[in-house]
């Protein structure tokens, strides 16, 4: 879960990081009321994506009724993508110098990784590798002062600001753990009049562990589509395309979207049923697929603990209760192939055993569908 | 002609008396797997298939000698058990239960490495050892005996790959599920190490896919050994972003893309499958080109 | 630190462990009010000492005038030599059984140690050793679940009563590191009905951890001097003797008061002024010894970092300017001695080199002083 | 002819430019202690009485090739700078600070025992390796190189101890300081174990106290090694319950007192001396009996 900027800065500021002062805002007036307690602020567009800036989003103003302009401006607009329904209004920092400091796993290292450079304020991936200090941390012992203070020394920080970004890492570390982050990010962290702080903050929270993080805010993203089959413990993520695809296992969906790709076909999303599902399960995954209003439904099972007369079973259910107006290509084979395929015939539909011909016959018919 | 698990594993099922447990217990015991014990907190003394159950893994392993454990355990407490089987004791622990937090998973590592100890997974569909042992969800039918190990991210793919290498005569010595999540007990250069050593083990299938640079790790170490590699990626179509299920299945900032990967890959000498249907003859292959 | 019962299990229950229902009074008016909220009710007197029971400090009501009544006669009494400011008034439990549980610091192993027993109730050092469970913890890693189903386990525990010991001595282990304790207790944990609680509850705070553990309440412990001289920052314990007592060091200072009571003396107090304390610190404690009304003052001097002449400078300061109306004994060797020992003699005080000596002519001056 | 410190070693000192570091350091040196670096976060760069003065450890280990290091860093710092200085790999860390939190000792030890690590302290006067080294706190003069071997609980009193024995002319090979404190880095049977092993160490001294039973380990522990031991203990006339002065002088629930601790010792075969004077002409009478 990923949370707004606000957000992701009110947790740093209850953690004792420094912020500017500002306070989010849903209406122009809010905002131009915000800016008359401040002097000169930015307005920055509250949206789940980076570039911001570069997209027009944020805006500064030097007086309430220009905040309320710009606030104006910003509220209901779309910035790359995404409806902006709240903007921070926050004080315009002096400038002095843009750092850069983050908090992510290494899967390699299996550990956390601490990231800092003095080369902030752009996307870290176009700062040259020898500008970024590394540091792994022990997930058990937590982040120490001193290795704060080690990296102060290694990204060439002296006096106060050496200081100040020591306390920063180690507080900036409890963030990341305590929230069971999977991120968190300051960048730009700047240096302003001498005092560092953090002028933008991110922080993605692992999903798995959002039902022991109840102190946090709740942010939901992806479609309502992509929300309604997360509650039905769905693995989905909408596409463009028009084959609607499901299969049993993350990796053979991939694998399966691929070969329609490869196939010229366009696959209308991704639905992992998981492996094992029953009857009922199957049968809402498959409700699900006809959602995405597709031209070709292609279901590709390798049985293992699924069993194919369930698969089958769960396709002549939804048949029969609510219709099911475009064609099926469904490939199966593996435990109990026979009886489902048995099932599958008696009910009009016609089994593959390759999903080699499976994926074509599905393309095939997308363009029949697309032409007709 | 295997590694981690074989015909003397003793097996101990943690988690075995929930839906899950109880089924794949019966499955392991089917296909020949020396299921000694099982724990359950709280239902000590009763039997699943014929299995003893204990209230902790202690007592199972004190009893039985158990030294290999596979979980069935629900998230929020899998990190616990498998922490409760490194202690008493036990090195080998696959963790299927899927959905564990992240911030556990990098304990349990931790833990894992303090004790000297090897975790498959979490996430994981488990291991097999064809004929010999198995521990996991993987279907009885699909696999058998022979010189080709496979280290692989998904399940249900590297079943079609491995049922797919069965159908063309080429047998598994062992097949490791990686396990999908972002932080895993072990990589693919840990297993094809193991494979390395492994004197009955002729050629590796990986089974890899979009996300994270354990197959550009793998790719490197690779470049060091001499063993015939193919591989085979998912995800080549996948939008970068989006978490393709697997949470370890996410192409982020321009990081884990198909095409670094299949480069990786290509320029550490290991042949690259278009389709999974195509790697049996590229195996095939790879073998004779060895030999 | 140590907290009074009612303190204890607020924290413990804080942390999610069973405790009887119940609320703390300071008024008879009060009491009856809570135990007319609850029924049949204990009346526990809230000391900084065990052995209440005994000592007549627990009463039972069935009614709130019964509660009334008993409250009246506890709150003001003095137990075990401690006035009862406040009572506990809680639900009296149906006891099935008495067990105990408790987390402590293993000095030797240097680790924490839970100690858990079926046998509760009484007294932890009446427990013969063999029906005492005893598990150390990793102070880093924490207690784990499987931890606590082991302990359970190992003390018989079988069912719901094992469930819920395994989940709270997890708790219990929370509410040791969280509040950085040296003990956390319950004795006794009873089973009532089927359910565990904490039926008494003490926890111990580490003193030198509090100025980061400002979410607990505070307890003033020791008499009102023990307590001024504390915000000195020395190290000061009373004691019913008549012979004040001052060294520098704790080691020497606890010898200092065995060889005045091997020569039969009776010591004071301990007062322990440190190592290296210049002339003002050395003279407040000199003052400070002056409180305790002695016969005879012993100072005991093993100059190192300590200096002599700031010793004997310090004592001739407090004669010069409030007086010093008892015989003065002093010790006084190591740096500067020379100087110390002329300033002392210029002043008519008279040094020893030798403890031994000094020593028997304090215990000497304090009989004469008795008799005179 | 000593234990842990000699001649070679290379100190560093941390907190050195404090107060204590500062008088310390200068002691030190006036005492022939090769002090080579101190740390003081936000001061590298300064110098103290000539020694070069870095921001962390890291720095003057590899400058100066430091292998020990003495604390005079305030309480709630001084955890985490020991945690430095060993992560940085120095192996004898000397911690005079007082006043630390139970909680960090805890750790820290665990920290120390992972690292390979040995704290003197916390809460310790240090220790000294007469004619040698020198990293603590007490006075240069009273010391003098010789058989015996002191451990000691508190620090003035174990002043008083080595000093009778230098009047005596029975000089010392290292005297530590094992600290006040509950939770200390060095057991008198970890300092009598080094001791045992030192082959001019010739009579053993220990200065204990009431409380734990650190004196009652020692004792068990005597009795499995041959070395002439006296002991003197303070606290006799303590009341039960009452801190006296150090965290670890206390009788709780009738441990850790003053009766059972001499007739540990004593069944051990050590002499216990009534008064502190007392111990150079025990220690000579233990030396003349093992000879």
């Amino acid at each position: 879960m990923k949370l707004y900027e606000y957000m992701a800065k009110e947790v740093m500021a209850g953690q004792g990081i420094p912020v500017p002062r500002g306070r989010v805002a849903t209406t122009p007036e809010e905002a131009a009321e915000i800016a008359s307690g401040i002097g000169e602020v930015a307005i920055k567009s509250q949206i789940l994506s980076g570039g911001r800036g570069k997209a027009g989003g944020i805006a500064f103003a030097a007086t309430p009724d220009e905040a309320r302009t710009a606030a104006k401006r910003l509220l209901g607009a779309e910035i790359r993508g995404l409806k902006v329904e709240r903007v921070l209004v926050e004080e315009k920092l002096q400038i002095d110098h843009e750092l850069y400091v983050s908090i992510t796993v290494d899967s390699a290292a299996r550990l956390p990784l601490v990231m800092a450079s003095m080369h902030g304020g752009i996307n870290i991936e176009e700062v040259p590798e020898k500008h970024i200090i590394k540091q792994h941390v022990d997930p058990v012992w937590g982040l120490y002062p001193y290795e704060g203070r080690q990296l102060a020394q290694r990204l060439g920080l002296g006096g106060s600001v050496a200081k100040q970004f020591a306390a920063l890492v180690v507080k900036l570390y409890r963030v990341f753990a305590d929230n069971e982050a999977e991120l968190v990010e300051i960048n730009p962290l700047v240096v302003s009049e001498g005092r560092l702080l953090a002028a933008d903050g991110r922080l993605n929270v692992d999903d798995e562990a959002l039902f022991r993080q109840s102190q946090l805010p709740v942010v939901e993203e992806g479609s309502a589509l992509e929300r309604d089959i997360k509650e039905l413990g769905l693995s989905f993520v909408q596409l463009d395309g028009d084959i609607a695809v499901m299969a049993n296992g993350a990796g053979i969906t991939m694998a399966t979207l691929d070969i329609i790709s490869a196939y010229g076909g366009s696959p209308a999303n991704f639905l992992d049923a998981g492996g094992g599902a029953s009857v009922e399960p199957t049968a809402k995954a498959i409700e699900v697929l006809l959602r995405t209003e597709p031209s070709v439904i292609l279901i590709n099972i390798f049985g293992g603990i699924t069993r194919c007369d369930d698969v089958a079973t769960a396709l002549v259910q939804v048949k029969k209760t609510r219709g099911i107006p475009v064609p099926v290509v469904i490939r199966l084979v593996g435990t109990n192939e026979e009886a489902g395929v048995r099932i599958l015939q008696e009910n009009g539909f016609e089994a593959y055993s390759s999903l080699d011909e499976a994926a074509k016959k599905a393309v095939e018919l997308s363009r029949a569908g697309g032409e007709g | 002609m295997a590694i981690l698990i074989n015909e003397k594993t003793k097996v101990l099922v943690q988690g075995i008396t929930g839906n899950q447990g109880r089924f794949h217990t019966e499955q392991m015991l089917a296909y020949g797997s020396r299921v000694v014990a099982g724990c359950s907190p709280g239902k000590g003394g009763e039997q699943v298939h014929g299995i003893p159950v204990y209230n902790t893994v202690e007592e199972a392993v004190s009893s039985h000698g158990a030294n290999a454990s596979v979980l069935f355990v629900p998230a929020p407490f899998a990190m616990d058990a498998a922490m409760e089987s490194m202690a008493a004791g036990i090195k080998t622990v696959v963790v299927i239960s899927e959905h564990l937090p992240l911030h556990d998973e990098l304990k349990l590592m931790k833990h894992a490495q303090e004790c000297g100890a090897t975790v498959v997974g979490p996430n994981t569909f488990g291991l097999i050892s064809p004929g010999r042992c198995k521990m996991g969800i993987m279907p009885n039918a699909i696999y058998k005996s022979g010189p080709v190990g496979i280290a692989a991210r998904s399940g249900t793919l590297s079943y079609e790959v491995a049922d797919s290498l069965t159908q063309a005569d080429l047998g598994q010595s062992t097949v490791v599920g990686l396990g999908g999540d972002r932080v895993v007990g072990l990589s693919f250069v840990d297993v094809i190490r193991l494979f390395a050593n492994d004197d009955h083990t002729e050629a590796l299938v990986l089974v890899g896919e979009i996300g994270g640079s354990a197959e550009e790790e793998a790719a490197e170490y690779l470049k060091t050994i001499d063993l015939p590699t193919v591989a085979y990626l998912a995800g080549k179509s996948a939008p970068p972003g989006k978490r393709m299920g697997h949470a370890g299945a996410i192409i982020e900032r321009g990081r884990g893309t198909f095409e670094g990967k299949v480069k990786a890959l290509s320029q550490a000498g290991c042949l690259v499958a278009e389709f999974p249907w195509e790697v049996p003859q590229l195996v095939a292959q790879a073998l004779k080109k060895s030999k």
